[in-house]
């Protein structure tokens, strides 16, 4: 459904090229549940506005392409992209707090997206968006309520009723619950799969929260300093993680079970993506490193059962 | 620091053309003596006569060269625009941040006055304090426009210390033992010197058009030399009913520049301070 | 072990004004009572407005509570202190900040922010002496090659760097207590455990007590000796940190482990559903504050308070647990 | 209701200061000049008026200051500002009574024109902010703004009026012909003509920067985003989502540019002769007039405040998060 080809974006900062994404290849089928992990500054930001179209100056997508149903986004023109947006992608952002217009009654911004793509009557977008709210677990009352009179859940909540209300077959979710509660954020999550088994769309969903992804995603992509690393099923990259980067998240997050194993997470910081790599970008900060991972770059290679990895670990070619 | 906060500015053409403008304006205040071709205070030919070779800006009812008193008028105009500046400045300064940095009562009363300053209207205020006073010249208008000038900078002052004051590193700087005196001065002080400067370039473009406004109402000392005083008299004998534009172009344009001057700089400090307001 | 750090009955109750009348207040801090020994890591576990960071800045004497008092090592802290007691106290109880980003002052370079705690405590004014005193301490965080990082400006550093030098600040004063306020939560998951970890060493290697802010459970078990668990300004549970999770008392508890990721037992996990959420703290009423979400609650529950009932080393505030109740227990075993 | 009492509460207690300012302005100064005032009125008004302007200006009296006050207060409550010496022997009130509507009319209408236009081009300043007509237009307003008024009213009336004789020299009206229904309407607006486009001009450029500011801070929101993902028609993004957020500190700013523009209107006033507060204003001062001086100062507040309140008010309506 979605197909992300050798994408490069970034941020053209005086004469210096940002590469925030560089030569990203993802694809998104019906129905999937695709987590995108990686920590800040990695690029999953730049990577889902540029799905979105929304990347503004100084950010530009260089090249390659995002297909959606054939058609690529990053070449159509306004009235093209407008009428795309939402109808069939729609997204889910940050921070639940500032994504509301604070001025406009919540009822009125979930009927002005129906309003601005299908020619329907007022009150009939309002009646859907009553129905929308209670998908959600919002009483459809609160269709009159102003964004400050609502809970940090209960916003973010509105803004899942709010991508929900073209009916898209993709929704873009970036980091949707980081700001909130261990619980709320627990509530929301078991809402968005409860509601995606009733309506099936795709989701795309970024976050930094690898536990958390491990948890409620069928695949998962790992993202580092704008490229991906590993892509694997849940499970599978759980049990098995192949690239030092992903096995380094996998042990850098506490757990509440099992003995208490004392581990020291990933040393270092993420490479300076002004300048150019010539090797592999995690070379710094890896604790298998060799000879040629400084040198060469590893491109991902298919290590079976569905499992990608860009690693000179698992590539035959070492001595080329 | 000194370098990221500067460097910005040199590359902000117009806080470069601000600078310029304020520049020129000093200088010729400073060398006035040697460029002006003619005692201002002197009859030097003939009266109204328009701009011409011997006299670039023309003359006035009493045939004093306009060019001379524009250039002598300079001095008193820019250096009231400076003084009451820096004068408003210092009263929104000291108001503003105890009112940010002590909160409760104290906060609470000089809030209400500033609120209440800030909505009376300044210019009448100054027109009925000038009226009473008994002697006229230039320090009476710099206390007048100064006790009107400073309530909105006191108000944005306020606002910043309050928002700094929160900061977490002054909470830090607080909880590793510093003194009040420290915490103002060297922990929250250099995060607010842009706000106060850009607040000193607003008090002085205030003080600039009011030191204007109350000399053309005569309520300065119009024997004086300054571009106020210059309008005044140029209006008092129907200038303009007497086809005499000259006399009042020149003076007004130099308020315009002048201001726009100090405005160009309060509009790159802003953008400096501020990146969103950057437009290009 | 002696206690270090004492709380009985501590309160804070933040006036809302309107009109300059003090008439509501929010009840951010309500009978807070706990000790932390010395040499001990005690985490105080909660969501945002459980009064966590309230009682943390209590501690560290940024507000002064509305009732109650606060003992170290067994001196009561009075609330109004004389300049040079409160210089002795401040050296005694540090903090670090959750926001990396704002705990340092933007316009000074880092040899200037952390000579700060040699000038004030060690009354050095040799800036040889002070420079190799820094290099000392960023030596300790692990923040080298030091020559480097005493001239960098805060934004010119990574998140994790800016709080090893916050760490760095505190320890220079040599505390005893350092409070922690969150210190990996803005973090990247990547260097959270080795900033908890630099924290653990300085508790061996120092011996110095802390009272760990946080709200992931699974990061407080692993700093921790002891948890505190608070809900809406008050404490619902203290226990020993692997007791505690193990086998939460407190219904609340209980739904915060419920909550947490957890990747091991992944989509088998029992539904949470709707739990309800946070109750407003402006004047809130006299009931168990848990009560409007408990799955048990009882009548009992919505009109007083509970007590902290004593069990073994454990105390809950729950009436499932009051004497004539304990038989009907129900532990979830999720 | 709680924020419109609030707001109604301010508005008492600044009227109360300014009248009270009023009351300590005159008994301040060194050498009071309104001594010689009640020189001047002997035997010429009634004792009882004469009592009113000595109460007002500190002279003669034996009294305690409190009782003075409030004696003073009383009188201006009741209107009772004494009577004018320019115009001798109307009473102050009866001249406000004609000066008021001129000063109202023109000045309210221009103001807000001068409001409108201004936060519009902000607007559109801040919404294509690459352009060039944008960095021209701001740049303009920088300057604009710092024309004085007076001095942009002369250069307008000399280029207009004298100049072209398009426009009258001055008044509000033509006093050469009797007037009647439409041709008085006619003349009223041409006296007024340039007048207004003085204060509109002068007043647009600082709502201009103030909104274009706004407008900059509002545009890198996050629900500004969300609204351009939601694939809403540009002028909605711009009007509903940006510009409704981005008017509210301009109509708190209100406040402080409106006693601003009011002292502007003043000058303007008196370099066209209109008949308003201003020129009656300025009157007084040139004939050391200090009781017509003090009431319209106190007029000119209350309008201010006035206006004031009503902005505020307003601004309960267009954010909700105040009304609570």
């Amino acid at each position: 459904m979605l197909q992300i080809k050798d994408l490069v974006a970034g941020y053209e900062m005086r004469k210096k090229w940002v590469a925030a994404v560089d030569h990203v290849s993802l694809n998104v089928k019906k129905d999937d549940f695709l987590g995108l992990a990686g920590e800040s500054g990695c690029g999953k930001s730049t990577l889902a506005f540029s799905i979105m179209g929304l990347l503004k100056k100084p950010g530009k997508i260089k090249s390659g392409s995002i297909l959606f149903k054939g058609k690529d986004l990053t070449k159509m023109n306004n009235e093209e992209l407008r009428n795309t947006r939402w109808k069939d992608i729609s997204m889910v952002f940050q921070s639940a707090m500032n994504s509301l217009n604070p001025v406009m009654r919540i009822g009125d911004q979930i009927v002005d997206s129906i309003l601005a793509h299908k020619m329907v009557k007022k009150e009939k977008a309002y009646e859907r968006a009553k129905e929308l709210l209670k998908l959600v677990n919002i009483s459809p009352d609160r269709v009159n309520s102003y964004p400050h009179q609502l809970s940090g859940g209960m916003k973010q909540r509105v803004m899942i009723a709010m991508a929900l209300s073209l009916k898209p077959s993709l929704i873009i979710m970036d980091e949707p619950t980081t700001a909130l509660d261990v619980v709320v954020q627990r509530m929301i999550i078991e809402e968005i799969g409860e509601i995606r088994e009733k309506l099936g769309f795709s989701i795309l969903f970024i976050t930094h929260d690898l536990s958390l992804l491990v948890e409620i995603s069928k695949k998962i992509a790992i993202m580092y300093a704008g490229e991906i690393v590993e892509i694997a099923n849940s499970q599978e990259l759980y049990s098995n993680p192949l690239h030092p980067y992903t096995y380094g998240l996998m042990s850098s997050f506490p757990t509440l079970v099992g003995p208490l194993k004392r581990s020291d997470g990933i040393p270092g910081r993420p490479p300076d993506l002004s300048q150019p790599i010539e090797g592999c970008r995690f070379y710094d900060r890896c604790s298998k490193r060799m000879d040629i991972c400084r040198k060469r770059h590893p491109n991902l290679i298919d290590m079976g059962n569905n499992h990608m990895v860009a690693c000179w670990l698992y590539s035959g070619d070492k001595n080329e | 620091m000194k370098n990221s906060y500067i460097a910005p500015f040199f590359g902000n053409k117009k806080g470069m053309s601000g600078l310029l403008i304020i520049t020129l304006f000093v200088v010729v205040a400073v060398i006035a003596p040697y460029i002006s071709p003619f005692n201002p205070n002197e009859m030097v030919d003939i009266p109204l006569q328009a701009p011409s070779f011997a006299h670039w800006l023309g003359t006035n009812h009493l045939g004093q060269d306009l060019l001379s008193r524009v250039i002598w008028g300079t001095r008193t105009s820019l250096m009231v625009g400076i003084v009451t500046g820096l004068l408003s400045t210092i009263f929104s300064m000291i108001i503003g941040l105890s009112a940010g940095y002590f909160g409760g009562v104290i906060d609470e009363i000089l809030t209400t006055i500033t609120n209440i300053f800030l909505v009376i209207p300044g210019l009448p205020l100054m027109i009925v304090i000038a009226a009473y006073l008994k002697f006229r010249g230039v320090t009476p208008i710099i206390i007048v426009i100064a006790i009107t000038g400073w309530p909105s900078g006191a108000r944005l002052l306020r606002s910043q210390m309050l928002s700094l004051r929160n900061r977490e590193f002054v909470t830090a700087a607080r909880i590793l033992g510093e003194k009040s005196t420290h915490m103002i001065f060297s922990e929250i002080f250099p995060l607010m010197l842009s706000l106060v400067v850009a607040n000193f370039f607003s008090a002085a473009i205030y003080a600039i058009l009011g030191e204007a406004a109350l000399e053309f109402l005569g309520l300065g000392d119009v024997n004086i030399v300054t571009w106020g005083t210059i309008l005044y008299w140029a209006q008092n004998n129907q200038a303009l009913l007497t086809g005499a534009w000259w006399w009042i172009l020149a003076p007004g344009l130099c308020i315009s520049v002048l201001g726009a001057g100090f405005a160009l700089l309060n509009f790159s400090m802003d953008e400096i301070s501020n990146p969103k307001l950057r437009g290009r | 072990m002696n206690d270090f750090l004492k709380l009985e009955g501590v309160s804070m109750h933040f006036p809302i004004r309107k009109f300059g009348k003090r008439t509501r207040y929010v009840h951010a801090m309500d009978d807070v009572s706990f000790s932390l020994k010395k040499g001990e890591i005690l985490s105080l576990v909660g969501e945002s407005g459980s009064g966590k960071t309230t009682t943390a800045r209590v501690i560290a004497k940024v507000y002064t509570p509305t009732s109650g008092n606060v003992f170290v090592n067994g001196n009561l802290v009075s609330k109004k202190m004389h300049t040079s007691k409160l210089k002795e106290y401040r050296q005694r109880v540090q903090m670090i900040f959750q926001d990396p980003f704002s705990s340092l002052n933007p316009t000074k370079r880092v040899r200037s922010i952390l000579s700060r705690p040699f000038v004030l405590y060690k009354s050095m004014s040799n800036s040889k002496e002070i420079r190799q005193a820094e290099r000392d301490v960023l030596e300790v965080v692990g923040l080298t090659p030091t020559d480097f990082y005493l001239d960098k400006f805060p934004h010119e550093l990574s998140g994790g760097q800016r709080q090893r030098v916050g760490i760095a600040r505190a320890i220079s004063v040599e505390p005893d207590l350092i409070l922690a306020d969150e210190p990996t939560s803005m973090l990247d998951v990547s260097i959270r455990l080795s900033i908890m970890n630099t924290l653990l060493k300085l508790k061996e290697e120092r011996n110095i007590s802390y009272l760990y802010i946080t709200h992931d459970l699974a990061g407080a078990r692993y700093v921790s000796d002891r948890i505190i668990v608070m809900y809406a300004g008050m404490i619902m549970e203290i226990g020993p940190a692997e007791e505690l999770i193990q086998h939460p008392l407190h219904p609340y508890t209980q739904l915060l482990k419920r909550a947490a990721p957890s990747p091991e037992t992944g989509f088998n996990k029992k539904k949470l559903g709707y739990v309800g959420e946070v109750p407003s703290l402006i004047s809130p009423p006299k009931a168990c504050r848990f009560s409007p979400r408990c799955p048990f609650a009882m009548e009992k529950c919505s009109k007083e308070i509970p007590p902290l009932y004593e069990i073994g080393d454990r105390k809950v505030r729950c009436f499932l647990y009051e004497k004539s109740n304990q038989e009907n227990v129900r532990f979830d075993e999720s | 209701m709680r924020y419109i009492l609030r707001k109604t509460g301010f508005f008492f207690l600044t009227l109360w200061a300014a009248v009270t300012l009023n009351f300590i302005i005159p008994r301040l100064m060194p050498g009071n000049p309104a001594e010689n005032l009640v020189a001047r009125f002997q035997g010429q008004i009634s004792d009882k008026a004469l009592r009113a302007i000595e109460i007002a200006f500190g002279l003669n009296v034996h009294e305690s200051m409190i009782n003075q006050y409030f004696e003073y207060l009383g009188n201006t409550l009741r209107g009772n500002f004494g009577t004018s010496l320019v115009y001798f022997p109307t009473p102050v009130i009866k001249i406000i009574d004609q000066s008021l509507p001129w000063t109202l009319g023109l000045f309210g209408l221009s103001t807000i024109i001068g409001f409108v236009i201004g936060t519009l081009l902000g607007i559109y300043v801040a919404w294509r902010r690459e352009s060039n007509v944008s960095s021209v237009t701001l740049v303009s307003a920088l300057f604009v703004r710092s024309f004085p008024y007076f001095w942009f009213g002369l250069i307008l009336l000399y280029i207009f009026g004298f100049m072209l004789g398009w426009f009258p020299l001055g008044g509000a009206y033509s006093t050469k012909t009797s007037l009647n229904g439409l041709s008085y309407v006619i003349s009223v607006i041409h006296h007024g003509f340039l007048p207004a486009l003085t204060i509109i001009i002068s007043s647009l450029g600082g709502w201009l920067l103030t909104m274009r500011n706004n407008m900059i801070s509002v545009l890198v929101e996050d629900y500004i985003t969300v609204a351009e993902a939601k694939g809403l028609k540009e002028r909605d993004i711009m009007l509903k989502y940006a510009a409704r957020n981005a008017i509210l500190p301009s109509i708190t700013g209100f406040a402080m540019s409106l006693g601003f523009i009011v002292g502007g209107a003043i000058l303007t006033e008196i370099v066209y002769s209109y008949p308003g507060m201003g020129y009656i204003l300025y009157q007084s001062v040139i004939g050391q007039d200090y009781p017509l001086m003090q009431a319209i100062f106190l007029m000119i507040s209350l309008s201010v405040l006035l206006a004031n309140l009503v902005a505020d008010i307003l601004y309960g309506f267009i954010d909700p998060r105040v009304r609570e």
